[in-house]
């Protein structure tokens, strides 16, 4: 069902090295030839376009800012399966719902480019009057459309494709008027997808990267992001670093300058902070050390990934900490979720509910910061203690080539992600949370944590287990599955006098 | 659990990633003793049908998450029909459709289309495994109790 | 139309003296002679009953549990005008909000000892299908439906009665097995009435704590607890400090040993956890100074007092904070409001769903402390500096007596409240919010505060003002009064980088 | 502002002790040049009138906040028709009745209890001040423009 890397991907062995000119030149035109709406795009033309954009429609501009200005800024996700109800939606988000960056989600077919089906969906959809689609078939409308959207709202868009196959979205979406563009071939790959491999995955972002990098010649900065987020599933800082770290060091090898780093929340106050501090000064290191002086990396977090209540009541208390937490972290960016988030993609009301409540923590919140805050301090060292003895290792089994480390490390179960549905990840890893609401590491799998940093966390487990009566073991890690979803009166019950 | 063991077919179909709640599914089934056989996410609906004929399975549960399960799902029960799997049991479940819905309207849907079963958004492994164990039952013993359409308990979770 | 103080207190002269029994006993006949339902009122009955109630019935035991395991509680407020609607409002916020005490609010006729008005009132609200009454006639239905309203829950009850006339509501409130009362003479006489003397709402307050002590003093504790929140309207900690250490003085001197103080959020992260250091300690302080070593003292933070936003999403985020801000302050419970406060008294479902979002958000901020935080410590200290010389020199200008230096303050100015209505009250003193969120002194009035802590205040306002270009002066006050309840759009544009 | 002087009588009706948004009201109608008889909170009915009669008002306006406005304002205009204040302008504002009710209900309620003008939740000092502006203006050129309820703005709010 995955489209294979192209032909012309094969005949070089993988390698973080740029793509060189000529073989991208005509991986484009194969790519492009794949849809017909892929005739649409014209560079030239393209980068023209982005440049007569206002400087406030451009998201590489905007995420400078926002960093320069201290502020934390709000992004929705959000598409419907029709050109006009999508363009609806973006509309409401930006009126409506404030949001200081428009998405475009993609929807799942075109995630796994069965473009075929797509068109289906968008039939269906037109037929029924409803979306049949969970995004926007952006391949299917194709540039002009693509335009169109931009257009309609005051604010720079980001496309939210969740794809380890971004190759002809990422086309028809920068050539419409995107400037941002969220993905990357570690993170997705391991997250997203089940049969393609980690080398195929970070080949298409290569292209993607590449495709970035010839903007940014062309004097046009494009923002691409990384979903450190991944299977959104309990995924503790160190593992979402590692992940950014990497993905980052790829793109850098590509060209690309302006990279966000995404994180779910962990929904701890202090170990968010401490994630969205290490995680800026750890990519910034490893950027630095290979050379890569000038890549500007904004964090983004989001919203609590995991699974939602079905109380709407808690589920606004989730999303206005969710406010909370990104702008005490000092996050660039929060991208926020709705009370509908248990039951299914929300209306554009809803949606813009969950960004007003959103905006309105972060307002209550602005300026409050946890530096020099003693636990904060130590949260933050122990996630830099997780993180560069598993990127240190990936990097040596590379031979200092990122691209070839990751594959190997992968294989090896020396990089791994909780909850993969990918079959080159082991999943072995297993998270929890401990009793005073930290996301812990309970089984490592194979990958490198020290000695004593896995004593921290399985002491901070096993105090768990203890307090509840229950087993140390997997099923900690199934109960933090279901944590957040409880009701409130499981969580903390209000008979506990009796 | 009545011997000799059922065999279950699981997985996520069409496009969809959503592993967590499948896997956690899947294990649990195991543990109450039914032989499981776990096809991941983004699985085909024409796998699922290959691996319950390969199998001999006496159920398919099928998981959707991402709202675009009624699309996916379309067809299942024939497609089952041809493959003559006549009478397997069908259960779907997880978030069926796109956007909050009235619950008992989109029951309905998958219960037209086929399916014995439907689960609404999280839905828990113990309610899975009552039903199980009741319609595997119902059908040793056809007359009594007669078998309540799925429905009717999954909408009051 | 305020009720005058009876003649036996106009005998004595005013002092912080525990009320003699014979004179006590005096007072409490012909209190209980003005309204037929005081005729119900039984003292040992009433003993009897509290004894019987479970102890997770009784608030006094519940708030020292609070504490001891270190608990956040959750309480509502809410009053309806008819007995059954008020009996089901009370088994609502009981078995849908999961409040851990649950509430009578007594209407504005009842707290006026209007009580002709309320039966009006009743038997409007009953005619109309509707509640006409802010809140429940607790003195015109008296003891036996009292004790029913205990009955259909199972939590402990709280009267909540905004009054500087709380006698007879108190006599019929505990003895129909209320277990705690919210009120005092200080705060609710300078932020409830307007004609009332301060000397009369410390007399009337001294005989409902003298009540409570009857109690104590047969086996019985009751909960008291003071409205520090006062008017509601930025109130600084130090305001509500020196009201809360004051009245909890008054309480002591009557015999008091339950006794909880209650401040309005700042909104402020740190403001708010260093209020309730600083209350817990001052207080403390101040009672083991007077020879009181055993009153136990709980803080409870209450959500944001002042104006509130009509969108529901921002509410909701407030409401959110608020138990955020009460968790991490470690108050031992939070009163709360909801998405409807903007625009009236919120039906049962909304009153109980602002209970569940402020429970979520306690759950996820739970064991998160400030302690040790450097920006915490020096405002805990600030706020010390500017309780200590108003307290001291109200002190000394009582000749040590508390209830003559508070009346003799508020003649003086050198004790004042903002916003007050009370003719007693100068109400010089103006607060305002600060660029960074904190509430801040823009006019001390006559209040006593140590020049050095002023110029902070002020350096800090100017900051704001030449930030958002207006005139450091009276517009800072007003246009904080409005500031929360303003569109989250004007609070922080989206439109910040045209 | 016209001259000369117009006289407005301003309080808090009842037992209402909401005196924040009265006591901003009656500085920004000082400030914009009206004479300002301010009685403050928990003023009973009586008072108000008696104000207005004393002072030879042109306007009361009564806030109430804490909802049982709608008991005290019940008679207001009749109280005023009996002391000679025929055609007094009165306007009402705050948060006129309990709990969170249509508000095109709520106006209707008070303007047929005979005030002129009712204000929603969380009027700002602006619109009163346009109103009095017009209003004022309208009663001294009677034919042009038509005095219009005052209720059909402040629905607008
Ligand atoms: C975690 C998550 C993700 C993770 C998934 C990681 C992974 N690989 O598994 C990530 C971040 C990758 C992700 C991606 C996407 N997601 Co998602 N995701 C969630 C989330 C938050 C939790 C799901 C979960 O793991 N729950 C925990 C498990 C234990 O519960 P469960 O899955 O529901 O399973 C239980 C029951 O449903 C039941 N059950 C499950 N299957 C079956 C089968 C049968 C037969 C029966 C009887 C019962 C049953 O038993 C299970 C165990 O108790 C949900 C929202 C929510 N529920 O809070 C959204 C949600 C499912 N996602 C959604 C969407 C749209 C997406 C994306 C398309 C868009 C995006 N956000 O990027 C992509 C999908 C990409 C793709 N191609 O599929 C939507 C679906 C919308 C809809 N139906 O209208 C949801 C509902 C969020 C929302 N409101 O918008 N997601
Ligand atoms: C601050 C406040 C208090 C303070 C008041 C301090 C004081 N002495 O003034 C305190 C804490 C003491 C208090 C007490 C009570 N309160 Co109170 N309070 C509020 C709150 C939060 C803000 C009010 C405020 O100051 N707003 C800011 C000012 C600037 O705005 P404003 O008052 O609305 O005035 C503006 C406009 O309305 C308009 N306006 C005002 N008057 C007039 C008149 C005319 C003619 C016109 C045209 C316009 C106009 O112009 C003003 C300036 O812009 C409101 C809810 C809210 N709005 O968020 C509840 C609220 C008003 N309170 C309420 C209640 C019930 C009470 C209590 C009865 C119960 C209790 N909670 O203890 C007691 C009342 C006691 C009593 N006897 O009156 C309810 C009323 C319910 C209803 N109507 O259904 C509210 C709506 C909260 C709620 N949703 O339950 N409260």
């Amino acid at each position: 069902m995955n489209a294979p890397a192209t032909a012309d991907l094969a005949r070089l062995p993988l390698t973080e090295q740029r793509l060189p000119d000529d073989l991208f030149s005509r991986m484009r035109s194969e790519n492009l030839a794949r849809w017909p709406t892929g005739a649409a795009v014209d560079i030239d033309e393209a980068v023209e376009l982005h440049r007569r954009l206002p400087r406030h429609k451009q998201l590489a501009q905007v995420m400078r800012h926002a960093v320069a200005e201290r502020r934390c800024l709000t992004q929705p996700r959000g598409g419907f399966g029709t050109f006009e109800m999508h363009r609806d939606l973006m509309v409401a988000l930006d009126r409506e719902g404030h949001a200081d960056v428009v998405p475009t989600t993609t929807d799942s077919y075109t995630r796994n480019e069965q473009w075929h089906l797509a068109q289906q969906g968008i039939e269906e959809s037109e037929r029924l009057g409803r979306s049949m689609l969970n995004g926007y078939p952006m391949v299917n409308y194709g540039v002009a459309r693509a335009r169109e959207l931009i257009d309609a709202v005051d604010k720079p868009a980001i496309m939210l494709t969740g794809t380890s196959m971004p190759k002809l979205t990422g086309e028809i979406a920068f050539a419409g008027g995107y400037s941002g563009y969220l993905g990357s071939g570690i993170a997705y790959t391991t997250s997203y997808t089940k049969e393609l491999s980690i080398e195929d995955g970070i080949r298409n972002y290569q292209y993607l990267n590449r495709l970035a990098a010839l903007y940014q010649e062309r004097g046009v900065e494009l923002h691409r992001r990384q979903p450190g987020f991944l299977t959104g599933t309990n995924i503790p800082p160190s593992i979402a670093i590692i992940t950014c770290v990497l993905d980052c060091l790829l793109a850098a090898a590509q060209g690309v300058r302006n990279y966000g780093l995404e994180m779910g929340e962990t929904l701890h106050l202090v170990q968010d902070a401490a994630a969205v501090a290490a995680c800026r000064e750890l990519c910034q290191d490893y950027l630095v050390r290979k050379g890569y002086g000038d890549v500007f990396t904004p964090v983004t977090l989001l919203h609590w990934m995991g699974a939602w209540p079905q109380d709407d009541a808690q589920a606004a208390a989730i999303i206005s900490y969710g406010g909370t937490l990104a702008a005490i972290s000092g996050a660039a960016s929060v991208t926020t979720k709705s009370t509908h988030e248990a039951f299914g993609i929300p209306t554009p009301q809803i949606n813009a509910e969950g960004l007003r409540m959103t905006r309105m923590a972060i307002y209550l919140a602005r300026k409050i910061r946890l530096d020099g805050m003693r636990e904060f301090e130590d949260e933050k060292e122990l996630i830099k203690r997780e993180v560069r003895p598993v990127v240190d290792k990936t990097l040596e089994m590379g031979d200092g080539d990122v691209a070839l480390g990751a594959v190997r490390a992968f294989e090896a179960g020396v990089l791994d992600v909780p909850w993969s549905p990918n079959r080159g990840c082991k999943s072995r890893i297993m998270p929890a949370r401990d009793a005073d609401g930290y996301l812990r590491i309970l089984d490592p799998g194979l990958m490198p944590f020290p000695k004593d940093v896995m004593e921290i966390h399985k002491a901070k487990l096993r105090q768990r287990a203890a307090q509840e009566g229950v087993a140390f073991g997997h099923e900690l890690a199934v109960s933090s599955v279901y944590e957040i979803a409880e009701p409130v009166a499981k969580l903390l019950s209000d008979r506990w006098m009796r | 659990m009545t011997d000799p063991r059922r065999t279950l077919v699981t997985g996520v179909i069409g496009s969809d990633t959503h592993i967590v709640g499948n896997r956690i599914l899947s294990m649990a089934l195991e543990k109450a003793g039914y032989k499981v056989v776990a096809l991941g996410a983004l699985t085909p609906a024409t796998d699922f049908i290959k691996a319950a004929v390969e199998t001999d399975a006496d159920a398919i549960l099928v998981s959707s998450l991402y709202g675009q399960g009624e699309l996916d799902c379309r067809g299942f029960r024939d497609m089952c029909v041809e493959a003559g799997l006549d009478d397997i049991l069908l259960y779907v479940g997880g978030n069926l459709v796109v956007g909050k819905q009235t619950w008992t309207e989109v029951e309905q849907r998958f219960l037209e289309m086929g399916f014995d079963r439907a689960a609404p958004p999280g839905a828990r492994v113990e309610t899975v495994l009552e039903w199980l164990a009741h319609d595997f039952a119902t059908r040793e013993n056809p007359p009594v109790p007669p078998l309540t359409k799925g429905g009717s308990k999954a909408g009051g979770l």
